[in-house]
């Protein structure tokens, strides 16, 4: 075993906790920064797994000899699930810790504000996990790049979604099925419902009700009860995790009954969590989120990306214990891994570093086809100028099923790998 | 007369005008995260003493956080949906959030609502205007806040936007702060500040001896929800995020009610002290245990809590043994000293 | 269109609308027995424990932690949690209050509020601030279109029972009478021979016990996490003051109103709204009736 | 004319009438006693002169205005100022705060701050107190918060002065003080003055006139002497003699 | 039974009584009387452990008054009778009894006692469940003073129990004073009303601004000039 491979791995086990960095091997170093929550709703949301898979990627990356003759020393900070404690700890890591590129971010909320102010500081900001479009669109940010989905394209495809299924398993044309849009009030939240009220109108789906709701809220029953009276056919639900728990709760002791419900992320994507609670209540549920990219065939990939998402899932497996490897543990390795790989290897060789501008210009170049990435889409990013700038415009959604525990993907039809079971099968907690 | 007083405050003066330069030679490289933190420090410090010009005299407010919020939102949302720039959006919001001071006080005044009424009125208050901010979802976004519209690339002197440009935002926030402390000198020596003293103890005596205690009341609430409405706007335009919980809300009340209880309420810097206090407090104990690798995995996820939790104890410790906080428990002390 | 919420603005006279009304009965139920913890606290010792939902937060765990931590039956667990809560209350007053009697009132109720953060960050630092539950499922019963929880009419009986025993006990013995009796007249109370401190920490302990039971109650339908005690802590205060400080009765009624204020506003326009209304519509009451609804002018 | 006529004034608290239709004048000049035992409504009627309380019926006229129901700052404003049976002190102010804040706010004109300190010199000085900046109202004993109750009425600038019970709790030598002190303002400062007390025996040698208030009823107005062998205030004072 | 030496007491800084030396034995009706604010209630109050004193001795039947927690002050045998009566209002008559009966001693004889005072006092049975705060002036008094003798107290204290009563209750009230002397309590009055308080006691002690002034049975206070020269200033 080579001497600073060991030192690295060392380096990797203090990074999850410590902002110090390594003085012993007089080697070059890229500091990033990595901002998750670790604590809070968020945390249970989808926060944490993002993370671990964020820091699979730095101890592989790592484990092959860093970037360019770099080691890559990750600082992990907790945002706590608030989004002032975010800022402030962005600060700290930009402005103490002097990290060179600050990353991750789970809750869009968070997003949001610390996009804009590590633009205008003119720092290099890559978000893995937050979707909200809110995040770019009009903004014209300079230096911050997601090659994650954004939150339309979330709204869009549950929508999308029910078109195409409506006459075949409602046997109703489109414009008879109503739906519900239920949404947590942060950007995340309202960036979706924007995207499925905009998508599901266009589309001729009649809105039974939309109405957003605080995450934190402790009683959404007057919701459920006003659900009831609507009598949506399919419910359109985004939240993170203590609000989707409350609502299901809620909604099945009121005996709120619908064909289907489509859940966008956040808390839907956690299903390990939503099975322990409610069992086979969950059953059948649909979740709009970027693939988990073990669902996909790699033969379909560009070659050798299957054998990092083996890789990825073999170490999230062994860390977690879990069976099932939630869709926001490919989120955050995949853009970790994008980022690694491809953009700053470019920076460093082509524009001469790290810093922002090289960061920027290498990110702007970025040019990877579809299929190669482990979760399928591709990267290239909207140029200056755009009102989407900084945000990939090849990434997509899929719309997945949880069928007795297992995931699989319903949509688009190109990636199916299940009939789609609607409306709920009699005898479901929540069939009609 | 040039007093002892007066050099400190001039050499005080010197420090704070040179300060981010000292700050950098400190810290050379880190000059912005500590300027971020001394910048945070003073705008809270700033609301502080706004309600400690309230909470000297028995008007135990736990209304100032709808303060902060009222004008931070207001700012936010006129710049945002309105395109009206904060120079007369903070105005506005000043005076938005007077006129709700001025509502809630005026028949609190009158009929004499003192003490733990005083207090639970104005709780109900902060809880009613965090909620509408919280309902008007579509507007504030809702409970996980908003931030007002970036202009150009971030630094305007039209929005007031400052926050890129750190030296300059301390200069305007401690412009700020230095405005309330003249503010809470001038009340003190007004007469006005003797009829609230006053009518704090005995509102009847007061009214005997012709004072309109409502009038008085009156405007010392609208002097300091204003001044925490301002805060509030600052804290907005700095920090470019808003949240029912970070500006808004019971949550702000209580820390604003602590802190000033915790400096010392009845000192010129009392309000600053306790500023001082919890913000340097929350940050090191964040940053010092989530650093230390020791730390954290005998305390684990406490580590989260632990700043509130020495808050919470030290303020009861405080409201027990040191009910006139830690500057006037020192200034008394130091004038005993002096007087024997 | 000036508000958005008016979007959502859905309040027809329908068999919802009924149920929304009934909801409303049963939660009053369970805030009834919230404000009247706080209320005889506040009658008997004239402090107001801004704490008091933190209390009912410290049994909610509890009540975890015996159950999914100790594995103890629930019944158990309810017991031992009401015992503790009750022992916090004695302890809270011994260790807090006592000592700021003599203090302005303003600094009785501030202290507690410290003692707020205190429990709110010792439960994060025990518990994490993650939502909680004991995954207690106890369904619900129909009439037609309308559902009601179980856990609520649950909630709503054991409340109503419970007031009926704490009256019981407040007419029917010496230090029951005692209590009634001290915030009518404080200082005569030694000329009855009745040792105030020892009132005072009854109470503390009935008040902490009656926290402890609404934490039962609590757990059944919320989930438990170290901020719960905000969402209920406000609305407390507010139901005790409506009532009239002391006036279990008015406390009764108050939480009646409120309760409807909640639920029908928040199924007609949004759960905020419901709040807000709510905190408004008690605002205006103080105006008008400074001594609450039914208190007695002094 | 009378500077002060009370006429009719009933107050009731609740269902409890504490002062039922009692009515007298006070002339410009005099020293009026208005006395009675514990609970006979003398303080209920002070009260409600000096804007505390709002009279249920009757008027109140000074110098043929009406001030009944009129707010304590206000009377003060009219140039009715009062003492408080036990005195109350502003704790956190110091002796001369205490006054420079009644001839700031006491007064109708605006005072400059520089005037105001020195109406309260003048006022501390007058009442036999220190009037240094430094003094504060901490260890004071009862004579010394009475006469700065005291300095704090006479401060407002006032032509009528209500005192109340002054000499409760004090020694025979400090009372004969006290009088002599009321009698003092009358003469120097030509204050017309209302004295509440239910100690007759001083009062007596210093007072006009007295009227006698027995529950909540008018039942002597006349000279002090006549007072002290009227049957009804005699039976009022030491009880029904005979029965 | 009751010895009090050079006793001084006060509110802050305000002395209110002055080297009070007096004491009531076992069977007597001792009168104190004395103007307004000559520091009579003071008295009752010291005793009774309400208000402590500064300074001197103070014993009942040999135990040391000043030593005794205000609430164990009742359990030595003393009742008191508060000035205005301060029955709880929104407490029916019979709750303030129970209450009377508090102590130990007392609520192990709870029924025997309230048959006890019922039949004292007819009218307190009628209205046993009415709001004490409800009842006449008159009754209140006959409430209080029944309230006081629940706890089977040895000496009554009662202060100006005609304080604020019509002059036709004052009569009543006096007759209910002679009554609970008939039953053989000892008792300490304070009154305002001299003469009739004279006609009850045995013993009397004249206040002036704090201090004694003058002692002796109650016929020669009557005939003293004194209490004259005390009360209306000739």
């Amino acid at each position: 075993m080579n001497l600073w491979r060991s030192a690295a791995c060392a380096a990797a086990a203090i990074g999850l906790i410590s902002s110090a960095s390594l003085p012993a091997a007089a080697q070059k170093e890229i500091k990033l920064g990595i901002i998750y929550d670790y604590t809070g709703p968020f945390a249970g949301g989808g926060s944490l797994p993002a993370a671990i898979a964020t820091k699979i990627a730095v101890d592989m990356i790592n484990e092959r000899g860093g970037v360019e003759g770099h080691k890559i020393v990750a600082t992990y900070a907790d945002a706590q699930s608030k989004s002032d404690v975010a800022i402030n700890e962005a600060e700290r890591l930009l402005n103490e810790v002097k990290v060179d590129v600050l990353m991750g971010v789970f809750s869009s909320a968070h997003c949001v504000p610390m996009a804009a102010k590590v633009d205008a500081a003119k720092r290099f900001m890559w978000a893995n996990v937050c979707v909200a479009s809110a995040v770019f669109k009009g903004k014209n940010l300079q230096y911050v790049f997601r090659p994650q989905v954004h939150s339309d394209q979330f709204g869009e495809a549950s929508c999308n979604f029910i078109a195409e299924n409506a006459k075949t398993k409602l046997k109703k044309d489109p414009k008879d099925v109503s739906v519900a849009i239920l949404y947590e009030d942060g950007p995340y939240g309202t960036g979706v419902a924007a995207g499925n009220e905009a998508k599901c109108k266009e589309l001729g789906i009649k809105i039974a009700h939309k109405e957003g709701y605080a995450a934190t809220s402790t009683d959404l029953s007057a919701l459920v009860t006003k659900l009831r009276r609507a009598r949506p056919d399919i419910i359109l639900h985004t939240g993170y995790n203590p609000d989707i728990t409350l609502f299901l709760r809620q909604a099945k002791e009121a005996g709120l009954k619908f064909d289907a419900l489509i859940g966008h992320g956040a808390g839907y994507g956690q299903i390990d969590k939503l099975i322990e609670t409610f069992k086979g209540d969950v059953n059948f549920f649909y979740n709009v989120d970027p693939v988990a990219a073990q669902l996909l065939d790699p033969k379909t990939l560009a070659p050798g990306v299957g054998d990092v998402t083996a890789e990825m899932v073999k170490r999230y497996k062994a860390e977690t214990k879990v069976s099932e490897v939630p869709p926001h543990a490919s989120m955050g390795f995949n853009q970790q891994w994008i980022f690694l790989t491809d953009v700053l290897p470019r920076a460093i060789k082509k524009h001469g570093g790290f810093d922002p501008e090289a960061l920027r210009k290498a990110s702007l170049e970025t040019d990877i086809p579809n299929g190669g990435t482990i979760q399928g889409y591709g990267v290239k990013f909207f140029p200056p100028g755009h009102q989407m700038s900084g945000q990939n415009e090849r990434s997509s959604p899929v719309v997945m099923q949880y069928v007795d525990g297992v995931t699989k993907i319903a949509w688009p039809a190109n990636l199916r790998t299940i009939d789609p079971v609607l409306p709920f099968p009699a005898g479901h907690a929540y069939a009609r | 007369m040039i007093t002892q007083k007066h050099i400190a405050g001039a050499i005080g003066l010197v420090v704070l005008l040179l300060l981010p330069v000292l700050i950098k030679l400190i810290f050379p490289g880190t000059d912005r995260y500590y300027l971020h933190l001394v910048i945070q420090i003073l705008i809270w410090a700033f609301i502080y003493t706004g309600w400690s010009l309230m909470g000297r005299f028995g008007l135990t407010s736990l209304g100032h956080g709808a303060f902060t919020g009222i004008g931070a939102y207001v700012t936010v949302l006129l710049w945002n949906f309105a395109g009206i720039t904060p120079w007369i959006g903070i105005p506005v919001a000043m005076v938005v959030a007077t006129i709700a001071g001025v509502l809630v006080g005026y028949p609190c005044f009158r009929l004499r609502i003192t003490g733990h009424y005083f207090a639970l009125l104005t709780l109900a208050f902060t809880e009613f205007v965090r909620l509408c901010i919280v309902g008007l979802r579509d507007w504030t976004g809702g409970s996980l806040g908003t931030q007002p519209a970036r202009y150009g690339d971030g630094l305007s002197l039209y929005a007031f936007q400052f926050e890129p440009n750190r030296v300059l935002a301390y200069y305007i926030v401690l412009a700020v702060w230095l405005i309330g402390l003249a503010i809470w000198i001038k009340v003190d020596r007004s007469m006005d500040r003797y009829a609230l003293d006053a009518a704090s103890q005995d509102e009847d005596a007061a009214a005997s001896v012709g004072i309109n205690v409502t009038r008085e009341k009156l405007k010392i609430t609208a002097l300091s929800s204003a001044m925490c409405a301002f805060g509030g706007a600052i804290y907005g335009q700095y920090q470019m995020y808003i949240g029912p919980d970070t500006i808004a809300g019971l949550g702000v009340s209580l820390n604003i009610v602590f802190a000033v209880i915790a400096g010392g309420i009845w000192s010129l810097f009392g309000p600053t002290f306790g500023a001082v206090f919890t913000q340097v407090l929350a940050e090191t104990l964040r940053v010092g245990l989530r650093g230390s690798e020791t730390l954290s995995k005998i305390l684990g996820q406490s580590a989260l809590a632990l700043d509130t939790f020495i808050y919470g104890l030290l303020l009861v410790l405080f409201i027990i043994y040191m009910p006139k906080g830690v500057v006037g428990t020192l200034a008394e002390r130091w004038k005993r000293k002096a007087g024997s | 269109m000036m508000f958005g919420f008016f979007s959502s603005l859905d309040c027809s006279l329908d068999i919802f609308f009924v149920e929304a009304l009934i909801n409303g009965v049963l939660l009053a139920g369970l805030l009834a027995l919230l404000a009247l913890g706080l209320n005889l606290i506040f009658g008997v010792i004239d402090v107001v424990w801004i704490c008091y939902a933190e209390l009912v937060m410290i049994g909610m765990y509890a009540i975890f932690y015996f159950v999914q931590v100790l594995g103890l039956p629930l019944p158990l667990a309810f017991l031992l949690a009401i015992g503790l809560v009750a022992c916090s209350g004695a302890l809270l007053h011994y260790l807090v209050i006592r000592p700021v009697l003599d203090q302005p009132p303003i600094n009785q109720l501030l202290v507690t509020g410290g003692v707020l953060f205190l429990l709110q960050a010792a439960a994060t630092m025990a518990f994490g601030i993650e939502f909680r539950n004991l995954g207690i499922r106890l369904g619900s019963v129909n009439f037609g279109d309308m559902s009601f929880a179980w856990s609520r009419i649950i909630t709503f009986a054991v409340a109503l029972g419970a007031m009926i025993v704490l009256w019981q006990f407040l007419t029917r013995t010496y230090i029951g009478t005692a209590i009634r009796a001290i915030s009518q007249d404080r200082q005569i109370m030694p000329l009855m021979g009745v040792d105030q401190k020892k009132v005072y920490l009854a109470t503390s302990a009935i008040g902490g016990g009656l926290a402890g039971l609404a934490a039962c109650l609590m757990v059944l339908q919320y989930d438990i996490y170290p901020q719960i005690g905000l969402q209920f802590g406000p609305l407390t205060f507010m139901i005790c003051v409506l009532g009239g400080l002391g006036n279990m009765v008015g406390g009764f009624v108050a939480a009646f109103i409120i309760a409807q204020f909640i639920t029908i506003g928040g199924s007609c326009v949004a759960t905020e709204w419901g709040y807000a209304v709510a905190f408004l519509f008690f605002m205006l009451v103080i105006f008008v009736r400074p001594q609450g609804l039914f208190g007695a002018k002094s | 004319m009378a500077m002060l006529r009370v006429d009719g004034l009933t107050k009731q608290f609740g269902g409890f009438t504490a002062v039922s239709n009692v009515s007298f004048e006070v002339a410009e000049g005099e020293i009026l006693g208005l006395i009675g035992p514990n609970g006979s409504g003398k303080s209920t009627t002070f009260n409600c002169v000096a804007g505390m309380y709002v009279p249920t019926a009757g008027s109140i006229a000074f110098e043929g205005g009406e001030i009944g129901g009129l707010a304590a700052n206000q009377v003060c404003h009219k140039g009715i100022a009062r003492t408080f049976q036990i005195p109350r002190p502003f704790r956190n102010l110091t002796l001369l705060e205490n006054v420079a804040l009644s001839a700031h706010f006491g007064a109708n004109a605006k005072l400059s701050r520089a005037q105001c300190w020195a109406k309260a010199e003048e006022s501390l000085a007058m009442v036999g107190l220190p009037t240094d900046a430094y003094t504060s109202t901490d260890g004071l004993g009862a004579a010394a918060l009475k006469k700065l109750e005291l300095a704090r009425a006479l401060a407002t600038g006032p032509r009528l002065l209500l005192a109340d019970e002054s000499l409760n709790g004090l020694d025979h030598s400090e009372m004969d003080q006290a009088a002599d002190m009321l009698e003092r303002i009358r003469k120097e400062k030509g204050i017309t003055i209302v004295w509440v007390e239910h100690i007759m025996g001083v009062l007596m040698r210093v007072v006009d006139r007295v009227v006698v208030l027995d529950h909540g009823e008018k039942i002597f107005d006349g000279k002090p002497a006549e007072a002290q062998t009227d049957k009804r205030v005699v039976e009022v004072y030491l009880g029904e003699t005979d029965h | 039974m009751l010895d009090l030496k050079n006793i001084d007491a006060g509110y802050g800084a305000f002395q209110a009584l002055f080297g009070i030396s007096m004491q009531v034995n076992a069977g007597e009706a001792v009168a104190v009387i004395g103007a307004n604010g000559a520091g009579k209630t003071t008295l009752m109050r010291v005793i009774s452990g309400m208000l402590p004193a500064s300074a001197g001795a103070m014993t009942m039947e040999g135990t040391d008054l000043r030593a005794t927690a205000p609430h164990k002050v009742v359990e030595l045998g003393i009742a008191h009778v508060p000035e205005s009566r301060r029955l709880f209002p929104r407490l029916s008559v019979e709750d303030n009894l129970r209450l009377g009966a508090f102590i130990p001693s007392a609520r192990a004889h709870f029924s025997e006692r309230l048959d006890y005072v019922y039949g004292l006092f007819p009218r307190l049975k009628e209205r046993r469940s009415q709001f004490a705060g409800t009842m006449s002036g008159g009754e209140q008094q006959m409430c209080a003073i029944a309230r006081a003798l629940m706890s089977k107290p040895k000496l009554v204290l009662l202060d100006e129990p005609s304080m604020g009563l019509a002059p036709v209750i004052v009569q009543q009230v006096f007759e209910l004073v002679r009554r609970i002397r008939a039953e053989g309590y000892t008792v300490l009055i304070v009154e305002q009303n001299v003469s009739q308080v004279l006609k009850v006691a045995d013993r009397a002690y004249l206040l002036e601004v704090g201090r004694m002034v003058q002692s002796g049975s109650a016929a020669e206070l009557a005939a003293s000039d004194e209490i004259r020269k005390a009360y209306m200033g000739i």
